[in-house]
């Protein structure tokens, strides 16, 4: 039979060793997965807007039947095309519209967050950690939050400092923010922007951080303490088989540590034994369900309790969120 | 040896010919050097420079592409030809865009013939104000113009990030920064076969730029301002008003595209919107030089690149950089090429040695 | 805010100005001689690409500073050719250099993403630079004291040789300069390798010092700003040197206000600070001494001698 | 090693073309020790090229160059200086911003200290009683002592041939006289000088021998001082010349240009505006006004333009209305024309076509323009009258205008505002560095147009031009307008005195103080 064909749109270059690099990875993987069964192409940098609508519609003209679209800007974009080529099935990163051809997936990066957060709390000396962030987008912001209350819960009076880069990738500022969190006191760093520079700084200063995306410990070996790995593979093989079965359906998923679509990168041998249990658990309560990061009671920046005592955000708010736990500067 | 040798009079023929053999010689030497990286050279060069055009279904690809770059770079060219150098189109695109959504946002829900020429007005308004800084500062301060556009596309770029950000995010969208999607009333007619209406404006604001610089007493001070600006004072244009109608028309040319792409293909306004249209516009206006006539065929050709390059990625795994070599390479043989307009190639035998 | 705060963000005001200073450094001797070339940015990361997968190829940092000026020497020499021997339009010919040193090092670091190399340290001895206030003075790249050595070697090029009073006319009047025997060619050609050279170092700054690793667009958008400030010192080195290091200090405010929770106003803002800085600094400079004079009178003029 | 017989200049068949035009075809003379030698010929009959080929700027398709008996290549210019050629140039090779020193030093190939450096140009100065101060910015100098700079770094290199290029064209009579001391001393050491000028009667008093080129051949020699500038003439244009013919003088019109109490505060480095310059012309008077350039003529020329209009209204009278404040544009309409000196860049356009140059200041006194629209045909059609009837050497009216000779440049450019007819015509130097056949036409022109009743103001700096065609004449210098004088009633010497700023009752500022200084 024909093999499969199936394309995947990305918004950076893969060389980006972050975030478009970890979605190509899982490409490659799923490549692997299939063999000749399966072709995948992908196309790098590609705009978000009229340019994306573009590309997907010739990735569907080329006969692609399954498209990852692996920017939350591509959404509206996938939306149109979707419309005007119903026997195509689309699958959306990040966003929160969904038809009869378009699925939603999205990682609970905030699981990962919480768990570098934890050992942040214990390894900080200071209790000032460091945040190099691109936007305030409900991703962002949810991780921020995952990240403080953690490490609260070890070090109730620990500070997270943000700095926001308007940007994903600007190495050169990325490390000079790195540098100014630093000198207000931060000597842990966790950074939601793609490049390897802020673990570079910290690892120039000697202080700690953790990898955004994938392991980026080649890039500080001392410094990086862990990181929060991209793990897209798995669900790009379920999908591609179910088309192939024929029972794909649309539908959204949320997955984290559970599911494997998060991962924790090798701990760094810094860290002590204790920390890395309490890390452990920290992740594998999350996976488990034991562990709810987002319960209650959670107090936001101006004192307003949020979350009360015995009850946790549910996913519709956090997919929304746009405030800052008590703790947090930015 | 070979010597060059300045013609009487510019060749007519060779500023037809000059883009014509730097497009070819760009596919020659751009396939060898592909080539001798180790990709099908000549395969990539015929899936970005020839496929889009043979290929119908790309056409309308073509025009949505080409639309905005040919509208801005005629705009520039407006000033380059005035010796004004705007090279912040990019930041009066995103301005343009900008004021077009503050009319749609303002008119919600309201219906009405007037709502789009409204937000035409306002973007175009808008990227003229934004072009209007340099114009001032060059006029009244002195500033060279070059720096100053180019530092206030960087300024519009946040701008446009505040704005999706905070008073302009939608307040159904989980607060993504982006802003409502525009309805019907505020979206530009989309007439099918051909693209949005900025397809055909953009034909019809060549020919109209094209008049008014080849034959009214407007494009004629601009020309003259452009070549011999103390002739221009002497024939009684003032530079400083000059330079204000170039900005102003770069500026609003540019801010009109924006609000074309906002209300046209965009639909809404996202972070994501300035594209780099009013930089690769700058390329188009060389390409074209500086003829609205021209523009509309090097705003096709680099469409075609573009939507090209795109499909060499999927179907040759050329990497997305490709595109911007082979377009600069186009831009470096046209330039190189340019000489044989003024100059003539001659063999030249030195007699006494 | 202690001593070693101090020094620490002193030095990443250093940090932030002395790429940038590098490259308007060889851009100011490039305009001096009446070529202006909007590439700048386009070579610095030509040569932060080459000078990274050199060294990381080689683990020699000198080879990878060597080939990053030669590689960076190479692409200004495409515009050389174009604008000097063949009087294209400078403008244009810059911004192409500029897309195409942005494509070309992208294709050429494609296999380098992902690694990274020991990061060009300090010079002295890291004995000699404990004390903080040593540090500010000894703990440096070898690429600052170059930037600072240049600065002084340019201003005395320019001012004290004849090799400097030969460049200014060259830029100041090219037809004089021609019909008196100098050779227009020769000078720019060799400016504008001078500038290639610079930008080529600035470049290797980020992917050497700063972020030592390779990844597309590492400059992302410095070179432009390293142009404009050539204008802001009126094209005189030590007060391009006070330039860079004034935008350095804006750059690194932004930085800090957000880290220490200034958030009187949006970030976005902050962010647009150091454009609409250099936008007012460059009308009150522009319009206070007439900015015409001190430019050279040839800048962006293409000029072909008759035989 | 040089013979001390032999020619310190020899030319042998000296062949250079351009693209169309053969410049120098098989050119041979000889310029002996210490002569003073004069290159005479219309524009364009290829002097300049000659010469540039002798000093290396350019190079020789064929033939020879022999200095002192030797043939030579001469590679570059700083060849021709090392074999004792030096050069000042038709066109000033200078660098405005730098100090006279360091504008020497460029054209020294020693490597000198600034201090040796200043030494060896004070002994010069010394030596040929020149004065200059060597630390002053070009940019602040006047046009003399810019030339003063070109001659003193020629003259530091101790030349034993020394070129110059129509060097005269901008000095007072004073300072020819001088520049004639300095070149007679510097021939009398046995120097050789090879002399290009347009100023037939300046070649009489000094030059011992000249040739004649026509068409890039050499058409003749003559002893000057034996010929007559017009016999001179003759042979360089290859025919007989004629005169302007000036109508017998009639009475002159009502007051159509009055200028009244016109000042102007200065801008720029060389603080020259104008003070209360006040003076009127009459419909069918030609009024010259002569000068050293830099003294006030270009501000005069734009204010009386209108290029930059003046605070005071009343201060620029057409016709009796005030027009000071009106642009060119609405004083061109009411019948005020202009030409500036600059052809290229200024009063035409060289990229443009000959038609578009039209367009340029006769588009509302020809109707060229309909609603904005630029109505080509009758651009064209103007522009194609202006050749015919002024014989503008062109293809016609799609030629470039850069592609015209200087000259014909010139007729096109006088042609397009004298065919308006306008009430009041204002030029400056209509035949600078035109041949003497185009400037007898320009100037039948200029008469004729004041026959029909208009009023002319021609500035220049030619005193025998302003001689030979005005009616009335006034001095300008330092901004000063001296009274306006009947040609007839004013001496040359008188002229010489006020162009050098001797006023009788006021002796000016510190440049005209220095002046007599150096007269003295
Ligand atoms: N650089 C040039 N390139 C091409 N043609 C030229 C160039 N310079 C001059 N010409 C041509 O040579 C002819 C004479 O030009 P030029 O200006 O030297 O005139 P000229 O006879 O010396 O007159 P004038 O002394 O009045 O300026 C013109 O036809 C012009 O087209
Ligand atoms: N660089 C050039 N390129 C083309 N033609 C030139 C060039 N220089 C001079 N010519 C032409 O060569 C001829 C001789 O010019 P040249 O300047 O030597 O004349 P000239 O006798 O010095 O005239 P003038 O009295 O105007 O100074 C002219 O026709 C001129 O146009
Ligand atoms: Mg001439
Ligand atoms: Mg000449």
């Amino acid at each position: 039979a024909e093999p499969l064909k199936v394309a995947f749109i990305y918004v950076g270059p893969v060389g980006d060793f972050g975030f478009t690099f970890a979605h190509e990875q899982g490409r490659k993987e799923a490549q692997a997965h299939f063999g000749e069964n399966v072709v995948t192409t992908y196309v790098e940098n590609v705009a978000e807007g009229p340019d994306a609508e573009r590309v997907l519609k010739n990735l569907a003209d080329d006969g692609n039947k399954l498209i990852f679209a692996t920017s939350f800007g591509f959404m509206n974009p996938t939306v149109k095309v979707a419309k005007r080529y119903p026997d195509v099935m689309f699958e959306h990163c990040t966003g929160y519209q969904t038809a009869a051809n378009i699925a939603t997936y999205n990682a609970r990066f905030y699981e990962g967050r919480a768990v570098c957060g934890t050992i942040a709390g214990h390894m900080s000396k200071t209790g000032i950690g460091g945040y190099v962030a691109s936007f305030p987008i409900p991703e962002v912001v949810m991780g921020i939050n995952a990240f403080t209350l953690a490490a609260q819960k070890v070090n109730p009076a620990f500070q997270t400092k943000v700095v926001w880069v308007s940007s994903w990738y600007d190495p050169a500022k990325e490390a000079d923010a790195a540098k100014a969190l630093f000198d207000q006191g931060a000597d842990i760093l966790s950074q939601h922007t793609d490049s390897p520079a802020p673990l570079q700084a910290a690892e120039q200063r000697g202080l700690m951080a953790f990898g955004q995306a994938w392991d980026m410990s080649s890039f500080a070996p001392k410094a990086h303490l862990t990181a929060i790995e991209n793990h897209w593979g798995g669900y790009y093989i379920e999908r591609i088989q179910a088309v192939i079965d024929g029972t794909w359906k649309t539908g959204s998923v949320w997955a984290g540590l559970k599911e494997d679509m998060v991962r924790m990168a090798p701990w760094n041998e810094r860290i002590p034994p204790e920390v890395v249990k309490a890390a452990e658990a920290m992740r594998d309560g999350q996976a488990d369900g034991s562990v709810k990061i987002f319960s209650g009671p959670i107090v936001d920046q101006n004192g307003t309790e949020k979350v009360p005592l015995g009850s946790a955000l549910d996913d519709p708010t956090l997919l929304a969120l746009d405030w800052y736990v008590a703790g947090v500067q930015s | 040896m070979l010597e060059l040798e300045r013609r009487k009079v510019p060749s007519r023929t060779m500023i037809w010919l000059a883009p014509v053999l730097a497009v070819l010689a760009t596919m020659v030497v751009g396939g060898l050097v592909f080539s001798a990286l180790g990709y099908d050279g000549f395969a990539a060069v015929r899936a970005i420079f020839i496929d889009p055009l043979i290929t119908l279904r790309k056409w309308q690809d073509l025009g949505l592409k080409a639309a905005p770059l040919v509208m801005i770079a005629t705009g520039l060219a407006i000033g380059f030809r005035a010796n004004v150098w705007n090279i912040g189109a990019e930041g009066q695109y995103v301005v343009g865009g900008l004021a077009g959504t503050g009319v749609a946002l303002a008119t919600w829900e309201m219906t009405g013939w007037w709502i789009l020429p409204l937000m035409c007005i306002a973007g175009a308004l808008a990227g003229m104000a934004w072009a209007g800084i340099p114009a001032l500062l060059r006029t009244r301060f002195n500033v060279n113009e070059i720096l100053s556009s180019l530092m206030l596309t960087y300024v519009a770029v946040q701008l446009l990030y505040y704005m999706v950000n905070g008073p302009w995010k939608d307040p159904d969208g989980f607060n993504f920064p982006q802003t409502r999607i525009f309805t019907d009333a505020q979206m530009l007619p989309y007439l099918s076969g051909i693209g949005y209406l900025n397809v055909p404006l953009a034909l019809v604001i060549s020919l109209v730029v094209w008049f008014l610089m080849a034959r009214t007493m407007l494009g004629f001070q601009i020309r003259v301002v452009g070549a011999a600006p103390m002739a221009a004072r002497y024939g009684g244009f003032s530079q400083r008003r000059t330079i204000w109608l170039a900005l102003l028309a770069g500026g609003g040319l540019a801010g009109l595209a924006g609000l074309f792409e906002a209300a046209g293909p965009f639909g809404q306004m996202v972070p994501a919107f300035p594209t780099g249209y009013g930089f690769t516009a700058i390329i188009v206006a060389f390409l074209g030089r500086l003829h609205p006539l021209g523009i509309l065929a090097a705003g096709i050709i680099l469409a075609v690149t573009y939507v090209g390059g795109e499909a060499s990625q999927s179907s040759l795994g050329l990497p997305s950089a490709a595109t911007g070599v082979f377009q600069s390479m186009m831009l470096f043989f046209l330039l190189a090429a340019d000489v044989l307009v003024g100059w003539r190639l001659r063999l030249r035998r030195r007699v006494t040695e | 805010m202690t001593e070693a705060m101090a020094v620490s963000i002193l030095m990443t005001v250093i940090g932030a100005a002395t790429p940038l200073l590098l490259a308007a450094l060889g851009e100011l001797v490039a305009e001096k001689s009446g070529v202006l070339n909007l590439g700048i940015e386009g070579m610095m990361l030509v040569g932060a690409v080459t000078g990274f997968a050199v060294t990381s190829s080689t683990g020699m940092h000198l080879l990878g500073l060597l080939a990053a000026m030669a590689a960076a020497v190479g692409a200004s020499m495409i515009f050389g050719v174009l604008t000097i021997s063949l009087a294209s339009n400078q403008v244009a010919t810059g911004l192409a250099l500029t897309i195409f040193g942005i494509g070309l090092s992208s294709m050429i670091g494609e296999s380098f993403v992902g690694l990274t190399i020991a990061p060009l340290g300090p010079v002295f001895p890291a004995a000699l630079a404990e004390d903080p206030l040593l540090r500010l003075v000894f703990g440096h790249s070898i690429l600052v004291y170059v930037s600072l050595v240049m600065t002084a070697a340019v201003a005395w090029f320019l001012t004290r040789s004849r090799g400097g009073l030969i460049l200014r006319a060259v830029g100041e009047n090219d037809h004089s300069a021609h019909s008196i025997g100098y050779s227009v060619t020769t000078v720019r050609y060799a400016a504008v390798a001078f500038g290639g050279a610079m930008a080529g170092l600035a470049g290797c700054y980020y992917s050497m010092v700063q972020t030592p690793m390779w990844a597309d667009e590492l400059t992302a958008g410095r070179g432009w700003i390293a142009l404009a400030l050539v204008v802001f010192s009126a094209w005189r080195p030590w007060r391009l040197l006070a330039g860079a290091y004034l935008f350095g200090a804006v750059m690194t405010f932004e930085l800090h206000a957000k880290a220490a929770g200034l958030n009187i106003v949006p970030p976005e803002f902050l962010a647009a600070l150091p454009y609409l800085a250099t936008i007012l600094v460059l009308a009150l400079i522009s319009s206070r001494r007439s900015v015409g004079s001190a430019a050279p009178a040839c800048l962006g003029q293409p000029f072909r001698p008759s035989t | 090693m040089t013979d001390a017989s032999a020619d310190r200049l020899e030319l042998r068949n000296v062949t250079k073309a351009f693209p169309g035009v053969l410049a120098n075809d098989r050119v041979s003379f000889r310029v002996r020790p210490g002569e003073l030698h004069a290159l005479l010929g219309e524009n364009g009959a290829g002097k300049s090229t000659l010469v540039k080929m002798i000093y290396g700027v350019q190079h020789p398709d064929d033939g020879e160059i022999v200095v002192d008996g030797t043939p030579v290549r001469i590679a570059s210019p700083r060849a021709a200086r090392a074999m004792g050629i030096g050069m000042v140039f038709q066109h000033f090779s200078l660098f405005e911003p730098m100090t006279v020193l360091e504008n020497i030093a460029l054209g020294l190939d020693e490597r000198l200290s600034a201090s040796a450096l200043e030494g060896r140009i004070r002994a010069v100065l010394a030596r040929y009683g020149l004065s200059l101060d060597p630390h002053r910015t070009v940019s602040t100098l006047s046009v003399g002592e810019r030339q003063r700079i070109e001659i003193v770094r020629a003259l530091l290199l101790e030349p034993r041939l020394l070129i110059m290029d129509e060097p005269t064209s901008v000095l007072t009579p004073q300072e020819v006289a001088q520049l004639f001391e300095t070149l007679r001393a510097l021939a009398a050491g046995g120097c050789s000088v090879l002399y290009i000028s347009h100023k037939l009667h300046e070649i009489r008093v000094l030059c011992d021998a000249a040739t004649i080129m026509r068409g890039g051949k050499v058409v003749g020699t003559c002893v000057p001082a034996q010929e007559t500038p017009r016999s001179m003439a003759e042979m360089m244009i290859g025919g007989s010349l004629k005169d302007v013919r000036k109508a017998a003088a009639k009475g002159f019109g009502p007051e159509k240009l009055v200028v009244d109490r016109l000042t102007l505060a200065g801008g720029g480095d060389f603080d020259v505006a104008l003070r209360d310059v006040s003076f009127s012309v009459r419909a069918g008077e030609i009024l010259g006004i002569a000068g050293v350039a830099g003294n006030g003529q270009n501000e005069l020329m734009l204010a009386l333009s209108g290029e930059t209009p003046v605070a005071n209204a009343g201060a620029v009278r057409l016709d009796g209305a005030p027009v000071g404040t009106l642009p060119i544009a609405r004083r061109r309409r009411r019948g005020l024309a202009a030409v500036p000196e600059e052809r290229n860049g200024h009063a035409a356009v060289p990229g443009f076509t000959l038609a578009e140059n039209a367009v340029l200041t006769a588009r509302y006194r020809k109707g060229m323009v309909r609603h904005g629209v630029i109505l080509g045909a009758v651009a064209r059609g103007y522009a194609e009258e202006v050749i015919a009837r002024f014989g503008v050497r062109a293809t016609g009216p799609q030629a470039m205008a850069g592609a015209l000779s200087g000259g014909n440049l010139q007729k096109f450019i006088m042609g397009r505002e004298v065919l308006q007819v306008p009430e009041v015509l204002v030029v400056s130097q209509p035949t600078w560095g035109v041949d003497a056949g185009a400037a007898a036409a320009i100037h039948q022109a200029l008469v004729d147009l004041a026959a029909r009743g208009s009023a002319i103001v021609v500035v220049s700096q030619d005193l025998d031009e302003l001689l030979a065609i005005s009616d009335s004449l006034a001095v300008i210098n330092e901004g000063r307008l001296s009274p306006k004088r009947s040609v007839g009633e004013i001496s040359r010497d008188e002229i010489g005195l006020l162009m050098g700023g001797v006023h009788g009752e006021h002796a000016g500022g510190e440049n005209a103080a220095e002046r007599e200084a150096e007269r003295a």
